[in-house]
């Protein structure tokens, strides 16, 4: 891998996170209505696995959708004006926080009802192998969503018919305020997948280079006819479920020992020990995601509300 | 134009569409080897072959779900749900995914999915099985909602929802598969959202759809034999609802009769009722009648099924009542 | 009697029913240790421990299907689906299990359940979770549909609801949990299936529900300054209805207009509006008024959703038209 | 066990096998209208595990439930007055073939959407750990039903709140007419279990002797606090789904073959082989089977269909 490669990892990394932390100013200060689902703390997660991406692959995620939405390409611009809900958002101010999504970048969204999302991933990769597409179908979903019935039927569909879909449980240890073992039969969802016997493997979520390294060896299995794959990444998220959340199901002890293990700290480090760039070369990058960020903030706050009249727009695409 | 039945007409709608477009697959339980349960994809299995004639698990959910999702890509699935008693078990999909990610997202994903589901009771199959819930489906805008009470407009009415860009949800009624009516050779579109004159008159509107259809037409024969034209319009499609040949008909006949299979509550007539009078308030003889289900899960027994079910003789007592 | 807000009060009657009866328990997302989403039921963990204030994992089917079951046993299960946006994933065990079981086998099986679930748009959660789908649920007979408008009323009607045999859906608006009322301490109960006059008036009247009141009455007031006295008849039951009240007050105003959040066509207020046709044709006025939500699914952006929403001038408006 | 014992089982299978075929003819004869599910070919199943049940333990299962309605203690004659809509029926005509119930005898039906009833079952066992009750579940269903979400919801929360539920699936190698293998991702269904940690075992269905020794020690495990378990039992179903099934999906061999493995048959030849019968004995249990199920149509048949002004009976308790 390039060297400009590592730096524009470490870039979406950082981005992402000053995207979530302007979110939550702009959330407190009533800019951002609705939920806020931030991505702080499972950065890797994402984007380790849609750098390995191809171009064709398709994404498809769950609400807590801002960082999947970067990864995918979609300008931090244009994510800020969807958090604002401006004309100029992705999803035309329309969607907001939770509905995030740009075909023409293979990102299918930003889903908010839990587990929903699940079965639309088969059938994207249902679509691919009805049209001789090579393409993968990437699914990232919480452990929570992992005890919903539309997870079972997705699955089994997906391995029923071979589909070429990689399932990522981004295991967070929480379900809004349910531990996993509190919610789930088992406590490594992985083992989940055992009961469709698809493949399944665990990674440390926070661990970019690991999550890379799984990703690019289960994709081209799954590309090449291996059929689903599922994928745990363990991770954490630092802030609370959505704003508001007042966080009596863990203790903030529990919070600092993941903080040590951040995804980002860890990068930082990888890139400075195996001597891929400088302390100076990194804090340049963190400069410049704020500044990016920061650019992005002002194009959302001066980019106009849709119109009124536009309010009936798109209920039908024949009228 | 031959005199097909509805059955016919609808497997032709699809064999056609088959034909025409690669990208159109039906998907299903017992859509396959079953020949469908109904036997509407008879025969589709052995001459399209399992990848386009698509046999799936028990998973209503993964159904539609999987069909939105393939939809994405391009593709132009039928779905379908064995009975529309087990669109609950997709209700999710149907009415928030397939009803609102085209809004939802700005405009840029595009679902051109039609969901198959036939209904309805007077079969002795009991509470769970014998439900007409149109009504609950055509309440959400971005969903269309469709449900031909012909064998021509069925056929017709099913291509044009297959070529359709938006998601429809397609309902046909078990005890009409069996009616017959004259039907178009091959091309023959009828367009989506127009109600249709079925039956010409100038003593009442008789406003109804799917099975109410048949209702309406027998009742109709009936009362002209005591010199009273019902006019009978068919809805054909629930959403987007066209008032226009209705009060157009009421503004004539000054006096209407809803018929639909479903309880009354909540149902079809009330909404085309209350439309009547925010249109055509001056033009009201006599109060709108609802002849609809009575209020109560469908029992097995077939006396009381038949009881709660809207007869014929119920629709003509109704007409009495405000001629 | 205390002026507490709709929270507290329905906060109030679960603890009391928790309190009163042991064979009353509380499942759902979030319910214990979160204290629920909505903060209706913090504190319950700790006073009844895990056993009675129970958390379930994401799956809202097995929330339902499984209260179903253990109200079979004899308990009398209050189960809370986190927002009724999520019904849609319960569909099947709300409109055919819970509320077909006494039909279906004759009357031996017995479902005493209460489900909770909040509703409403206004608060940018965009298209699925903004949703007041409330009509949908109203049409199935054996579920019976209850949505408060005031605290009192929130707390006499669950009350009840936990006391009834009968499977019940409880629909609360999420905007409405800050209102404020006069809610009588203790033991107080409001009766389920009837409605109430929540203001009397002589020259229109408002039929409303749940959010819709809150607009109805603020209206009332407005209308009050320019001389117009509304009566506002507020439903609170939308299965099973009692329209006695609204056709009284009809009677003596000869004007109505229906106020409801979710969208119009196939909504409340044309069940309403038909009815009152039905009934008092010859009192009629003017056409009654529906005011609703917008046909789209809700919009994230504050004023599009907002534009969409009912609001308290569209009310009044609507008045104006018949007055 | 005592001999009387035996020639009940004995009894039972062949009362049940005598209604289906009676049903069968009074299907073609029009006095039984709806679906009609016959159990013929899986009655080992329902009489060897009810057979092993406490009084108080609890009994659900799908349309396929005249068989398991016999076991629960329900009557000939209810059975056929419910299958011919009559007051008499156990649900007073208002269920039909596919909806048998009677909670007096802790049997709670008869459901026919596929799966709905597994979270009833969680429920059930959930009301009887609340109560402080030792009763056990017994759910039976359809392998086409493990493909199913209610399935992945129940067993999950059965499993998270040890719940004793003995779930109890009846492969009977098609759901209509798909072959397991065409839809679900294991073909040995009580794989599945093992996504969710429930112990499981398979038992050659046809053979009741098998059933209630696998049944006995499941239901005390169960009972003494083991949390749920999973039984798969292996059958067949010798006619076809319902009434008027073209069977395009398998052969008359298969069947052929299956049938040479019946039920009724290795319970015959087993208690003849164990002495615990003579053939005569047994001819005679066979006639007074067939006595009882025709002393039952006869009283069904001339049993008062409900009366019209019954129609709004039971919508609700409280009206
Ligand atoms: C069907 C459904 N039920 C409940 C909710 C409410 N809800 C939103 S997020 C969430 C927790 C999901 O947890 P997980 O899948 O672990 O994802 P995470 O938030 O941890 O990323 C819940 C219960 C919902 N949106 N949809
Ligand atoms: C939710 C739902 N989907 C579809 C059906 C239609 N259906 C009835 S029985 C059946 C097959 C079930 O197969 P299985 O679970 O193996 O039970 P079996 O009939 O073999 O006893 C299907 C698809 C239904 N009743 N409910
Ligand atoms: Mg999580
Ligand atoms: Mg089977």
């Amino acid at each position: 891998m390039e060297k400009a490669e590592y730096l524009d990892l470490y870039h979406q990394m950082a981005v992402i996170r000053h995207i979530e932390e302007r979110a939550a100013e702009l959330y407190q200060s009533g800019k951002i209505g609705g939920f806020l689902h931030l991505y702080i703390g499972q950065e890797a997660v994402s984007t380790g696995i849609i750098s390995m991406r191809q171009p064709n692959d398709r994404i498809i995620t769950a609400y807590r959708d801002h960082g999947v939405a970067y990864n995918c390409g979609i300008p931090a611009r244009q994510i800020l004006a969807e958090l604002l809900g401006k004309t100029t958002g992705c999803s035309k101010g329309r969607g907001g926080s939770m509905h995030m999504a740009d075909v023409t970048k293979n990102y299918f969204g930003g889903h908010a009802i839990v587990g929903a999302h699940l079965p639309l991933a088969s059938g994207l990769a249902l679509g691919d192998v009805y049209q001789g597409n090579s393409n993968v179908t990437v699914c990232l979903f919480g452990d929570g969503a992992t005890n919903i019935g539309f997870f079972h039927e997705a699955l089994n569909l997906s391995k029923v018919w071979n589909l070429p879909v990689l399932w990522v449980c981004e295991n967070n240890q929480y379900g809004m305020g349910t531990a996993v073992a509190r919610a789930s039969a088992v406590e490594e969802i992985r083992q989940k997948a055992e009961g469709y016997l698809i493949p399944n493997s665990r990674v440390n979520g926070m661990d970019i280079m690991e999550v890379r390294q799984a990703a690019g060896e289960i994709l081209s299995r799954v590309r090449s006819g291996g059929g689903p794959y599922f994928l745990e990444a363990l991770t954490y998220r630092y802030r609370g479920h959505s704003m508001g959340d007042p966080e009596r199901y863990r203790k903030a002890e529990e919070v600092h020992r993941w903080q040590e293990n951040d995804p980002i700290g860890i990068f930082h480090k990888y890139l400075q020990d195996e001597k891929i760039a400088t302390e100076e070369e990194l804090n340049q990058g963190d400069d410049q995601a704020i500044a990016e960020v920061e650019d992005a903030v002002d194009f959302a706050e001066s980019s106009p509300d849709p119109a009124p009249e536009t309010l009936f727009d798109n209920v039908y695409v024949e009228a | 134009m031959a005199r097909i039945t509805m059955r016919e007409a609808i497997s032709q709608a699809l064999w056609e569409e088959l034909e025409r477009d690669p990208r159109v697959f039906i998907m299903g339980e017992e859509v396959g080897v079953w020949g469908g349960t109904y036997a509407v994809t008879k025969g589709f299995y052995d001459h399209f072959g399992p990848e386009r004639i698509k046999d799936t698990p028990i998973s209503e959910a993964a159904i539609v779900g999987g069909a939105i999702g393939a939809a994405l890509t391009g593709l132009r699935p039928v779905a379908e749900l064995m009975t529309i008693n087990f669109a609950y078990v997709a209700m999710d999909h149907i009415v928030n995914e397939s009803a609102k990610l085209h809004y939802m997202f700005g405009g840029q994903m595009v679902i051109p999915l039609v969901i198959r589901a036939v209904g309805g009771g007077g079969r002795q199959l009991a509470a769970t099985h014998s439900q007409t819930p149109d009504a609950i489906f055509a309440h959400f805008p971005g969903l269309k909602v469709v449900a031909p009470g012909t064998p021509a407009d069925a056929k017709g009415l099913l291509k044009s929802a297959i070529r359709s860009d938006d998601p429809i949800l397609f309902i046909e009624h078990a005890t009409m598969y069996q009616v017959r009516g004259e039907v178009p050779d091959g091309e023959h579109l009828e367009p989506i959202g127009k109600s249709k004159i079925q039956r010409p008159g100038r003593d009442v509107t008789i406003i109804t759809y799917s099975k109410g259809l048949d209702l309406s037409m027998k009742a109709a024969e009936q009362l002209a034999g005591e010199g009273i034209e019902a006019e009978v319009v068919d809805l054909r499609t629930l959403r987007p609802l066209d008032m226009g040949p209705v009060l157009e008909s009421f503004r004539k006949t000054n006096r209407a009769v809803v018929v639909e299979e479903g309880w009354k509550s909540y149902g079809v007539g009330a909404e085309i009722s209350s439309r009547i009078y925010e249109e055509c308030l001056d033009f009201v003889d006599a109060p709108v009648q609802r002849v609809a289900q009575k209020e109560v899960p469908l029992p097995y027994n077939r006396e009381l099924e038949q009881l709660a079910l809207p007869q014929v003789e119920d629709v003509i007592r109704a007409v009495k009542e405000v001629v």
